[in-house]
């Protein structure tokens, strides 16, 4: 049974995108202050879709996220201080300051932690659902989700046509933001629509208006439910922009005016909040408040991880195998 | 009663699905086929659901095989021949390489390379690739010479909370024979001496184990006696066995049928010079195959990769210098 | 426009056809008399659909065949000799005795020598292409032919995704054979057709039974002229049966008796030589004639060829690069 | 005027369009974009039709490569991080690697990868691929330090008859200036003296050139004259400079950025001891980042790696013993 977007539930949902959101800009803001180092991704634009997977998935599924997923991993059950640790680099944050911004997950609680390999995820996420079957398990269900440009990786081919063949209960979530980068789709792939792909893997496809959250909503709960009822993959492709430079290191001037005009460049923020007033009956002022203690969680959270510091490269192990009496001096070189 | 190599693998493979629920099989041909090289002969009959044919797909197959490790199993992926793990190796070497290090979840998965050349094997059928995976960090790998190891290792292998690059060598698959399987056996990373000799120290691994325990049975017809060391495991490298030897012996050649550049044998000479120098009596050589993709023709591939013939001559060059 | 498969055309046709098939039974005689070093692999059951594409193609086209394509090799410039040559290990071989078997091409006259990674060459058929255009060449056209297990293969995706957003003149022919080595079709892909691939890449397909010289002739040439023609890639998946092992060494015990009575178990020679006589006027007298001295040109061929011996190491030149200067001592190893 | 190391980049694309119609630029972004790093800035405007964006395949764009290059053109392939490559790596070391051996056609592609690390690069944004390359037979491995050399090097590699690995290093991409394009160059092939002293030879490439520099610069205040040997190509190796440096220093030290398992410093070490064992006053050294994948963090990415401080105490041990 599909689960209704009803008031409870979409206030759930828009708690989760506007505290994505607002995390995103300030991420935005740290990264142009000089807080941050490397690079900031931002996930403008396409949280109606990413928190609509977020939501389809349960405790005991398996959920790898990419680069604009900030929603979705929230509703998974990441914390915002997860969140900040990683891009501020506090070594109390998944990744222990080894890895940085969207480049985390806890992949014991079933969040893998993407490498920056476009279509490399999709394969693991196979993997575990395989082999949540050969140990019994059932009712469980997988999301992936890539962008556009990474269709064209023979990563995701071989995923897609690997989950197919076993039938996995697998989401392939692809958030198609009409540019990979600068790179716009005439460059990227030359059939009419993303999902035209499926039948020539054998799955199933949905498309949706990844700009309205009831859309998303509707589709990635009918997704999910085929999926667990042992339909096997189900491809889904939203249609929506991205609001934001690739990185924030990219003004994005590319991006046509003609693009942000149409209707996949509407702000699904914006969309879902007048569902919210117009359809399940929230106020403005309501929302207002939500907008001002989500800023203010954040805030308070930034202020406790900025106090976490970095990593003490001298106490830090450097111990690449878990095998720990197999680890080499770290360096590798007999002294 | 005698056992192969190849049996050996298979057996292992058997006594891995047999003793632990966790461990399956992954690969192209590998289900009722049993495998190309039959390294698998039977299993899916006797293990139903759990050694399983893969698509010609070795990207999705390691990949996969990480995502199952993360559920807490033990894949192990057959990949038809070593040369085609190219193909793989991304997920080889940035997911299943560094997931434990990123995330502290540990990736108990066991990649077997059929590798090495045979006759008439010709330049992708014929790799040695162990340098390959030895570069990255978070990547165990192994080299069995002989049939014990080939059984005993790849147990090890699939046991340990670490990925695994298993390279067992085709040319040993049928050639090689054991009476028994063993009882007990050295742990992954510890060399072995195969050949005890106090002139100078040989340190191989896999297929030129045997090449250089011929040179050396040849080399104590004139009353030299060589002290050979098998590897076992490439990475990491067992150097204090190796340092050992060298300051028993003095001298020492390095033996290895892979290309010779950051290969195996660079990285023991750069080992030992760092830490034996003052041992040495004789500037360390090495043989490895020609810096050309491996040939086709018979007679080319002889001249190609090292064999007791150019070891012998190597050993006679390293004992005057 | 189309070329007929008139009496002139399928009597070189048949040809080719006849000369693989005899090429081929006499390789299996070599091997098993241990002739030849390493594996032999066969194209029997698929001479119509090779000699299609062969055909096809002019002087000045691209052309990577597989694994199974002795009769389009022959169709498209391939001697006898270059074939036993490359298959005995003589050093006057195309690949001098440096790559054997199926291994051999001579890339300057526009036949790639395929390396064993299956898919890997169609994206190189693709470069030549988008060369010819750079360079403002017209009317040209590539073939690459694959097994359908190499459509599961990153390569072979990124490869067609590719020909399809360059609109390149590409035939990319899967001959589905039903087997991978070992593996079923149930193993290998989920989809119900293999053309239902087209449609995820923008690209025209073409199914056809691959045991029907006829069908295979107006199938590739309709394909090529609209691949000459600019309409982009063509894929084409001809349904036929391997009827031989993998390579010599398999006795294939697992081709089902069904399959092998089914429409795909067709023997293609057989169905050709009954179009020559019943269609296109062909004596049966005249076919064995042709048989008889094909034989008798392939084995003064393979006679030829053992007199030429193997090479000679010492003599062979060992360097990987073209620019001599900058080759090492071929061991790598400073003395 | 000055001109940076990134700029010297784009400015030797440029002259490569202007002066040899053979050549293009294929990759993903490269065109109107004009690449992540901007190394192809403006090329697709002065160059119609010779600067393409790929779709992200990196295994189609070296495939295609080689296809153009047997077709005659001199195709230069762009990965937006050398940590990419290793989705492309099969066509590169199987295909590209092996042509000219097994068909006498060449192979002239230059594939350039932005290498090595930068702060907060993180794992998969900072590898040193070089010595996976390099173990391949059939492959050139070029490794600028300087503005001069990107230029020039870059230059030479298109012009070349073989497949090129062009690792350019992006920790110098704006770090490095020079005052202008160089006249006039050394050949692929051959190392450089980068400074000379008497005391110990320090042999190095790309980006840690400069730490080396660094540390010898410091170090000649205490009256120590290191001598830098920067490789320029790590594949092949100009070992004959090395071992005339070797020759007059008696010490020797080997630095890289790369991780240390049988990577270019073995591969150096290894030769320099086989031929000039005898010219040697102490075990040679090295130091290469640790073996583990690479950190986010800067401040575990500035232990991670070798600096100007890890090279001068490295060299302090080196002269001690
Ligand atoms: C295999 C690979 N090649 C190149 C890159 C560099 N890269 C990072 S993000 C990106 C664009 C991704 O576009 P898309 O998949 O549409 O996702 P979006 O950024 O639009 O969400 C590229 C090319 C990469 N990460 N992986
Ligand atoms: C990337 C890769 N993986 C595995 C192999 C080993 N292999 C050689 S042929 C073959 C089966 C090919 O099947 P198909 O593509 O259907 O062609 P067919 O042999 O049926 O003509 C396999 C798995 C390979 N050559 N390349
Ligand atoms: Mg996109
Ligand atoms: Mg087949």
């Amino acid at each position: 049974m599909n689960q209704e977007l009803n008031r409870e539930t979409i206030e759930q949902a828009y708690r989760y995108m506007l505290t994505a959101r607002k995390l995103d800009e300030r991420l935005a803001q740290l990264y142009r202050a000089g807080d941050i180092f490397g690079g900031v991704f931002l996930g403008k634009g396409q949280e109606a879709l990413s928190v609509s997977v977020g939501m389809a998935l349960r405790k005991g599924d398996i959920y790898a996220p990419l680069i604009r997923d900030g929603a979705g991993r929230l509703a998974f059950g990441e914390t915002v201080l997860d969140a900040l640790r990683n891009c501020l680099g506090s070594p109390l944050g998944p990744m222990r300051a080894r890895d940085g911004n969207v480049h985390r997950g806890r992949p014991r609680e079933g969040c893998m932690a993407m490498i920056s390999h476009l279509g490399a995820s999709i394969s693991v996420v196979n993997g575990a659902l395989m082999a949540k079957r050969m140990k019994g398990e059932s009712g469980f269900m997988g999301a992936a989700c890539i962008g556009e440009g990474a269709t064209s990786t023979g990563a995701f081919h071989e995923a897609l046509n690997q989950a197919a063949i076993e039938k996995l209960p697998l989401l392939l979530v692809v958030a198609n933001n009409q540019y990979a980068y600068s790179t716009p789709t005439t460059m990227q792939f030359a059939c009419k629509k993303l999902t035209d792909k499926a039948v020539g893997y054998g799955v199933t496809a949905h498309e949706v208006d990844g700009t309205d959250l009831e859309s998303c909503w509707n589709t990635l709960q009918s997704a999910a439910r085929k999926a667990r009822e042992g339909e096997g993959p189900q491809l889904i492709v939203a249609e929506l922009l991205r609001l934001c430079g690739h990185g924030e290191h990219d003004d994005a001037h590319y991006v046509t005016d003609d693009m942000k005009q149409s209707n996949v460049g509407k702000d699904c923020m914006e969309l879902a909040r007048t569902l919210m007033t117009s359809q399940h009956g929230f106020s403005d002022q309501e929302l207002q408040e939500w907008e001002t203690s989500t800023q203010k969680d954040i805030n308070h959270s930034i202020s406790i991880v900025k106090q976490e510091g970095g990593p003490d490269p001298y106490t830090h192990s450097w111990n690449p195998l878990a095998t720990r009496e197999l680890n080499e001096q770290a360096n590798g070189i007999a002294k | 009663m005698s056992i192969t190599y190849l049996e050996a693998i298979r057996e292992a493979q058997a006594y891995l699905l047999k003793n632990d629920p966790r461990v399956y099989i992954y690969g192209q041909d590998v289900g009722a086929f049993g495998g190309a090289f039959k390294a698998t002969k039977n299993l899916a009959t006797e293990f139903p659901g759990r050694v399983i044919d893969a698509p010609i797909s070795e990207d999705a197959m390691i990949g996969s095989a990480v995502g199952a490790a993360i559920e807490g199993l033990r894949p192990i992926i057959e990949v038809q021949f070593a040369d085609f793990s190219t193909v793989g190796f991304n997920q080889m070497v940035n997911q299943a390489a560094t997931l434990f290090w990123r995330t502290e979840v540990p990736c108990p998965i066991t990649l077997r390379l059929p590798s090495g050349g045979t006759s008439g094997g010709g330049p992708f059928h014929s790799q040695c690739l162990e340098s390959i995976y030895a570069h990255f960090p978070g990547l165990i790998v192994c080299t069995p010479a002989t049939v014990e190891d080939a059984y005993s290792m790849l147990i090890e292998s699939v046991t340990l909370d670490d990925p695994v690059v298993f390279c067992e060598h085709k040319y040993l698959y049928f050639h090689l024979k054991a009476k028994s399987l063993p009882q007990e056996a050295l742990p992954i990373g510890k060399a072995r001496i195969a050949r005890e000799g106090r002139d100078m120290t040989i340190v191989t691994y896999s297929a030129m184990v045997h090449e250089c325990l011929e040179a050396a049975k040849e080399m104590a017809q004139d009353g030299i006696q060589i002290e050979v060391v098998d590897l076992r495991t490439v990475k990491p490298i067992d150097t204090d066995t190796i340092i050992a030897s060298v300051a028993r012996t003095g001298r020492l050649l390095c033996v290895a049928e892979e290309w010779p550049w950051g290969g195996v044998n660079a990285e023991v000479i750069s080992r030992v010079v760092a830490e034996g120098f003052n041992l040495l009596d004789a500037p360390p050589q090495r043989i490895n195959a020609k810096d050309t993709p491996i040939p086709y023709h018979p007679r080319l591939w002889s001249v190609h990769r090292p064999t007791a013939q150019s070891i012998i001559a190597a050993s006679r060059h390293l004992l005057r210098i």
